[in-house]
């Protein structure tokens, strides 16, 4: 059996993904030794389009260009893989995901899209199971090198990663934290899937979301809170969307369609993961 | 027609490509294109908070967030006049020096130094340069503790927040720092000889303009509130707008920048030709030792200075952390106001970031966020048009392609910070 | 082995897997001996008992005895791939090593079956702890009444064992009785019906001096222990066993409980009366 | 039981003395709260009795750990690093949840890891706490302690009384006997009746123990459990924080080679969706409402080998769920009172 073909692709986002894996250190020239690297456009020359074992994709996608693109390297890789919640979800860029008005937003920065794009036209952002079918996720913003390491390394033994379902609340505790959402403040640790290791929350900082909706999460319950605490419903929705991406944005228009949201069963979120 | 075309810039941050459009000898066009899909950050944080600003404007970059939060915090703060006591401030710049240290190691040893030594990749140099790739992994993952330590994680810590810190960093991590710190140094000179080794070609010197920040005080840094220009011109942060003159140019609809009409340069190679007299320790004496007035026409030599810069940053920790250790943690005032406008500005890794707001009723009405990496792009294009006429008129063609990518990643772009504000300018065939 | 790892009863021991073959799509059967001799002619275990398999890498899963303490030296096992571990040790050949712990759980009482009659009602892939209880019979077969198998699957091709099981038919000894649920090629030489229409033929039984052991897929059991009650079986000699999550098949990790018992311990043999008692047993 | 008393002040110096027997742990404090933590700098440790956030548990079976390392199909104990310790300042609450871990570690097939660990700290215990708000331990029993430690202080305000508890707690008094005194007189036993006293007319809350386990059997049917799952965030916090909560998930860690790895043990939760969750996707707990009367059953009705209710009253549940779902509020409830009501 030869090397296993590696190909790291990249698309809007800020390369969160490939700057983490390249601080792997030992483990990352471990990696380079047991496989092929076909693309890694951070770290070197000669990035292919080919057959793959194994395609990590990092960013959501934002240009028509890039949907073909994406759409190529699933047609040549056995496993997909989506990093960082960019690609999982469709990251920061998406939080204004139908709502309307992207085009507006967009002719705001870059002026009459027609006129400019001709052969790249410009998507609202999604993330990269809107296009493709996605075999495992590793989320975080940016994700977290243990995580990165065990889920390659289960993909490359043939096996599925398997990371937290739990939310940030359980590592929270884990770190002895006090509970800020008790404080008063508005953190959305039980919305938001664990992994990250509460770092924000070690440092009295209210999680902000960066890993992205939990697998099973109770938005309703979270929102009955934060309007008790006295929050508004435009602080608490632009809150929740921050990191929540596609699946948050699907979740908060059922609630909302409820005039009264408080009665709402609270949603399964699975967020296609 | 002739076109040579690098359909995708790599070991840069981001995504873009070069065009280059030749006839005969001459050349007709040079065009950095930037294939990096439209995120729209700024349009994003419109009607947002403050503190919703400083969890978005950093995602901006993977590799310099901290510098985008610094440059957010001191907009915001300007704009509702928060006062930032010592302890903060200085603790910031230790941070930032983070990523400074952080940003340069990826560059130098990973994106980089490859070419000089004629690899694909730092990866495939670890059986010849085992030595520099460690050398580079440790200096790297000390920038990276560093931001970890004060920023709470490696990359996007939310640790900096409107005023001050969630968790100011304990005596025992500071001190684990300094010590830290001052162990690298040597490694760090060693880096600055490496890259002294090298023979930078001069097919692309020309002459241009540089802009970096002045720190007060006469003191070499990376913060301040006033622009210092190589035209001997000295301007208010305030006045950014004015001075780097963003731009649509008709050929590409997009935001460029120029000083006075000319492409100008900003980065470390600015910072070291513009304040590199006010160094001292071993880095001033590597300064004195390799500066040249080479180093104001050719752009290769920011990686010299971006390892001289390394040195500085190392020496410099030491100092600063006996200085916060000195101070009292201070806590953090809430602002009184909740509308007004500012603008802040760092040198980030690759050169002067600009963030700009406004502010009513809590919520953000306007921002603009000017990179380092768009200001450079101009500059970049006219260097490689530089290059390629030299070159051509020398009748050198072979790796035309290779050495016009080394031009580019000199200067160290960032496409995902410049992403936000360039149009994509695509040649027809080039899709 | 390290002297740390003695009194460990979290650490597997190295077994080879002997002989594997396909008993239909997904299940496979396994036979696998303890490296250690001594240790593979030693182990006692009770029919209804299970062992923790363990592949590095992948994980550890608990996995039911099929075959029976009457004829020691071999394990036997029949797996269904349904994740990580299954998944991992369906690739695995024949003389790999994986890592065994146990014999874990209750297991079926055997003292108190014996000198009764025995009716087993097996499901898809309840097979694997019935079988054994099944050969224990019949290798011991003095010490039962009637012996009754009971045996559905959806189609032939489903069935578990399928051809032992059809050689059993012609002993005299035993009621064998198999169905399907559906037969598409039609050469099925046994019932077409659902395992409830099965218990017609279980005729003329001494309903106080028979034990009833059930095991298959949840919606199974409803229907089935229905008709045992009908039959007349007291609740407390109708025994099944029952799966759920396990970490540790010790009593540990906590995965496994139903109120305060335990199904790796107190189970995973529990009788109809331990059913009606705790809610969510079944 | 050999019981001695000590003087206030000289506390300090008999822990500085037991370093001996391993490092010093104990309560120190961490913003608001207060957690055990290696003490360096005696300025730090916090002497008079308090609740920390998470239990003594996470000393004797921690958050997360490796249990083994394999190289191949070779396996070997992860034991060897576990250090000794001495921990001062453990409330009664938690020595019976240890007690209550004890038989469930130790029972049947015994935990070499919890066992290890277990041996190798030294328990001191101290009382009296002032009770807080959530302190329930009087309604539970469990307010006194007789065994599980090794050495016990009741704080009564001018000296201790100090309880040896086992021949290690013994050993570390031989150390110091200076420290000790063995004359115990009428004026101790005042003064202890006295502290107990004034402590237990602290107590705020209560809840009738030898009703409940009845009532949680006769609720299994209340449209309580609906309500609370539907405001639980299945966060898992109150799992992690009770002392009597050991449930355990278990995953391989293999090296990116696959040859070599370990096998990671960490907390799990009986609250998540997945804990219950079997091949098939069957859950025979498939609402939150399901796994709260679970938990809940645990705590008021049975738990455990012993099948005794589990909840040792230390209050953190209260203290600690966002959407105050705890054993007061629950209890609340299940007797018809309006279950969703403010701390007070
Ligand atoms: C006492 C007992 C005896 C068993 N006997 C057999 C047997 O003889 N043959 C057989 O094929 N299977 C048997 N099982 C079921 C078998 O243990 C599971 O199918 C196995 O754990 C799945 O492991 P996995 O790693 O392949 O799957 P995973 O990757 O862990 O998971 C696949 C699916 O199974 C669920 N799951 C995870 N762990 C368990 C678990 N311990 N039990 C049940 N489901 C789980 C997951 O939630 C998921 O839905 C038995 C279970 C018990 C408790
Ligand atoms: S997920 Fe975060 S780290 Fe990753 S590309 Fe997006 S913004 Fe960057
Ligand atoms: S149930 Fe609550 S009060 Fe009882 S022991 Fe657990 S955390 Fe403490
Ligand atoms: S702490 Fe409260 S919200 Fe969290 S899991 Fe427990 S009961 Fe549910």
């Amino acid at each position: 059996m030869g090397k296993k073909k590696i190909g790291i692709y990249s698309f809007s986002g800020c390369s969160g993904e490939q700057l983490v894996i390249l601080e792997c250190g030992a483990e990352l020239f471990n990696l380079c030794d047991l496989t092929e690297i076909k693309s890694f456009p951070m770290a070197q020359s000669n990035n292919e389009y080919t057959l793959l074992d194994i395609g990590l994709l990092e960013g959501s996608i934002t240009t028509e260009r890039q949907k073909r693109e994406l759409k190529e390297i699933r047609s040549h890789a056995k496993i997909l893989v989506a990093m960082g919640i960019c690609a999982c979800f469709g990251g920061i860029q998406s939080m204004k995901l139908g709502e309307g008005g992207w085009k507006k937003r967009f002719q705001k920065v870059y002026g009459d899209e027609d006129k400019l794009f001709k052969t790249m036209k410009p998507l609202e952002s999604k993330p990269c199971n809107a296009f493709v079918k996605i075999d495992y996720y590793i989320p975080g913003c940016p994700i977290d090198k243990k995580q990165f390491l065990h889920s390659i390394t289960h993909v490359l033994n043939g096996s599925s990663p398997y990371l937290y379902q739990f939310s940030v609340c359980t590592e929270c505790k884990w770190k002895e934290n006090d509970c800020l959402l008790l404080r008063g403040l508005p953190c959305l640790g039980p919305l938001t899937r664990g992994g990250c290791g509460a770092a924000c929350l070690c440092y009295n900082i209210p999680c902000v979301g960066c890993w992205g909706p939990a697998e099973v999460l109770n938005v309703p319950s979270e929102y009955r809170l934060l309007i008790e605490k006295g929050y508004t419903t435009e602080e608490i929705q632009r809150k929740f969307r921050k990191f929540g991406g596609a699946p948050m944005v699907e979740c908060l228009k059922k609630i909302m369609k409820q005039s009264n949201y408080s009665a709402t069963k609270a949603p399964r979120l699975k967020g296609g993961i | 027609m002739k076109r040579i075309f690098i359909k995708s810039l790599a070991r840069v941050e981001g995504h873009g490509g070069i065009t280059v459009k030749i006839d005969g000898k001459k050349v007709k066009d040079v065009k950095v294109q930037i294939y990096e899909g439209p995120r729209l950050i700024e349009k994003l944080v419109v009607g947002k908070s403050p503190e919703d600003v400083l969890n978005i404007v950093p995602r901006i970059c993977g590799i310099c967030t901290l510098s985008h939060r610094y440059a957010a915090l001191k907009g915001l703060e300007k704009a509702l006049n928060i006062e930032v006591p010592l302890r903060t401030r200085l603790t910031r710049d230790l941070m930032l020096i983070g990523e400074i240290i952080q940003s340069h190691s990826l560059h130098i040893f990973f994106l980089s130094l490859p070419d000089f030594l004629g690899y694909s990749s730092a990866m495939d140099m670890v059986d010849n340069y085992g030595e520099e790739v460690k050398r580079g992994l440790a200096m790297k993952g000390f920038g990276y503790r560093l931001m970890e330590i004060i920023s709470a994680r490696i990359i996007h810590g939310e640790n900096p927040i409107l005023g001050g810190f969630g968790a100011h960093p304990s005596q025992k991590v500071l001190v684990e720092i300094k010590e830290s710190a001052e162990k690298l140094v040597s490694d760090a000179e060693k880096i600055v000889e490496l890259f002294a080794s090298f023979d930078y070609p001069s097919y692309v010197e020309y002459d241009t303009t540089f802009m970096a920040l002045n720190p007060p005080d006469g003191k070499y840094g990376f913060v301040s509130n006033s622009i210092l220009i190589s035209t001997d011109e000295e301007r208010s942060v305030e006045e950014y707008k004015e001075v780097i003159q963003e731009r649509v140019v008709p050929y590409s609809f997009a935001k460029r920048s120029r000083y006075n009409g000319e492409p100008f340069t900003v980065g470390a190679i600015a910072r070291i030709n513009l304040l590199g007299e006010r160094l001292s320790g071993k880095a001033g004496d590597y300064y004195k030792k390799l500066y040249s007035k080479r180093w104001l026409r050719n752009p290769f030599f920011n990686n010299l200075a971006q390892a001289i810069e390394v040195l500085y940053c190392l020496e410099t920790i030491p100092k600063l952390v006996d200085k916060i250790m000195g101070l009292e943690e201070p806590v953090v005032k809430k602002p009184f106001k909740d509308a007004g406008t500012g603008t802040g500005a760092v040198e980030a890794p690759r050169g002067t970031l600009y963030h700009y707001y406004s502010m009513k009723d809590g919520l953000i009405t306007d921002c603009d966020i000017a990179t380092p990496t768009a200001q450079n792009l101009d500059d970049i294009e006219r260097c490689l048009r530089t290059a390629v006429g030299n070159l051509l008129s020398k009748g050198i063609e072979d790796d035309l392609e290779l050495k016009l990518e080394m031009i580019a990643r000199a200067y160290d772009p960032c496409i995902s910070c410049s992403a936000h504000l360039v149009k994509v300018e695509t040649s027809n065939n080039s899709d | 082995m390290n002297k740390s790892n003695e009194e460990n009863p979290f650490v597997p021991e190295p077994a080879r897997i002997v002989r594997k073959y396909d008993l239909s799509d997904d299940v496979r059967f396994f036979q696998i001996r303890f490296v250690d001799m001594e240790k593979a002619l030693s182990m006692r275990y009770l029919p209804g008992q299970f062992m923790m398999l363990s592949i590095a890498g992948a994980g550890e899963a608990p996995f039911s005895i099929s075959s029976t303490p009457s004829r020691p030296g071999l394990l036997e096992f029949c797996v269904r791939e349904v994740g990580e571990v299954t998944r991992a040790l369906f690739r695995l050949k024949e003389n790999s090593i994986v890592g065994i712990r146990g014999p874990y759980g209750n297991g079926f009482p055997l003292d108190k079956i014996k000198g009764n009659n025995l009716i087993i009602v097996v499901g898809g892939l309840g097979a694997a702890p019935l079988r054994s209880l099944l050969l224990y019979a019949l290798d011991n077969r003095d010490n039962f009444g009637n012996v009754y198998l009971l045996h559905g699957a959806r189609t032939p091709s489903d069935m578990l064992f399928k051809e032992e099981f059809l050689e059993l038919k012609e002993r005299d000894d035993l009621q064998c009785l198999l169905s399907v649920d559906k037969d598409p090629t039609g050469d099925w030489p046994c019932y077409v019906a659902k395992v409830t229409k099965l218990f017609k033929y279980v005729k003329n039984v001494n309903v106080a001096k028979t034990y009833a052991a059930v095991c298959g897929p949840p919606v199974m059991y409803k229907f089935v222990i229905e008709k045992l009650v009908k039959l007349g079986i007291p609740k407390h000699q109708i025994l099944m066993t029952l799966e759920r999550r396990m970490k540790c098949g010790i009593g540990k990790c906590g995965h496994c409980v139903v109120g305060h018992t335990y199904t790796c311990i107190d189970g995973p043999v529990f009788t109809y009366w331990d059913v009606t008692n705790m809610r969510e047993l079944i | 039981m050999r019981v001695l008393w000590m003087k206030k002040e000289d506390l300090r110096e008999f822990l500085e003395s037991s370093k001996q027997f391993g490092e010093l742990w104990g309560p120190v404090q961490k913003g608001e709260v207060y957690v055990y933590d290696k003490i360096d700098d005696f300025s730090r440790l916090i002497l008079e009795p308090k609740r920390t956030l998470l239990p003594v548990k996470k000393l004797i079976h921690p958050p997360e750990f490796n249990i083994l390392r394999y190289e191949g199909e070779t396996y070997k104990t992860e034991l060897e690093n576990i250090p000794r310790r001495v921990v001062y300042g453990v409330p009664p609450c938690d020595i019976h949840g240890l007690l209550i871990l004890d038989d469930l570690f130790r029972r049947y097939y015994p935990d070499p890891y919890y066992i290890t660990r277990r041996e190798r700290t030294a328990i001191l215990g101290v009382s009296f706490c002032t009770p807080t708000e959530g302190c329930l331990c009087k309604s539970m029993g469990t307010d006194v302690v007789q065994e599980g430690f090794d050495l016990f202080f009741s704080d009564l305000k001018d000296f201790y009384l100090v309880w040896v508890g086992s021949s290690l707690g013994d050993d570390m008094v031989k150390v110091r006997p200076d420290l000790f005194n063995n004359n115990i007189t009428r004026k101790h036993l005042d003064k202890f009746m006295e502290c107990k006293k004034e402590r237990d007319e602290k107590f705020t809350k209560s809840i009738d123990m030898t009703v409940i386990p009845d009532i949680m059997e006769l609720s299994y049917d209340s449209p309580v459990w609906e309500e609370i799952g539907e405001r639980c965030l299945e966060c898992g916090a109150c799992t992690m924080v009770c002392p009597t909560c050991n449930c355990y998930n278990v995953v391989d860690e293999p090296s990116i080679s696959g040859f070599t790895g370990e096998r990671r043990r960490y907390w799990d939760c009986c609250i998540f969706t997945e804990y219950s969750l079997v091949a098939g996707g069957d859950n025979f707990r498939a609402t939150r409402a399901d796994r709260l009367k679970l938990w809940y059953t645990h705590k008021l009705k049975s738990f455990g080998y012993s099948g005794k209710p589990a909840c040792v009253g230390c209050g953190r549940c209260i203290d600690t769920c966002p959407v105050d779902i705890n054993v007061l509020s629950v209890v609340r409830g299940l007797l018809g009172g309006k279950e969703k009501e403010g701390k007070s």
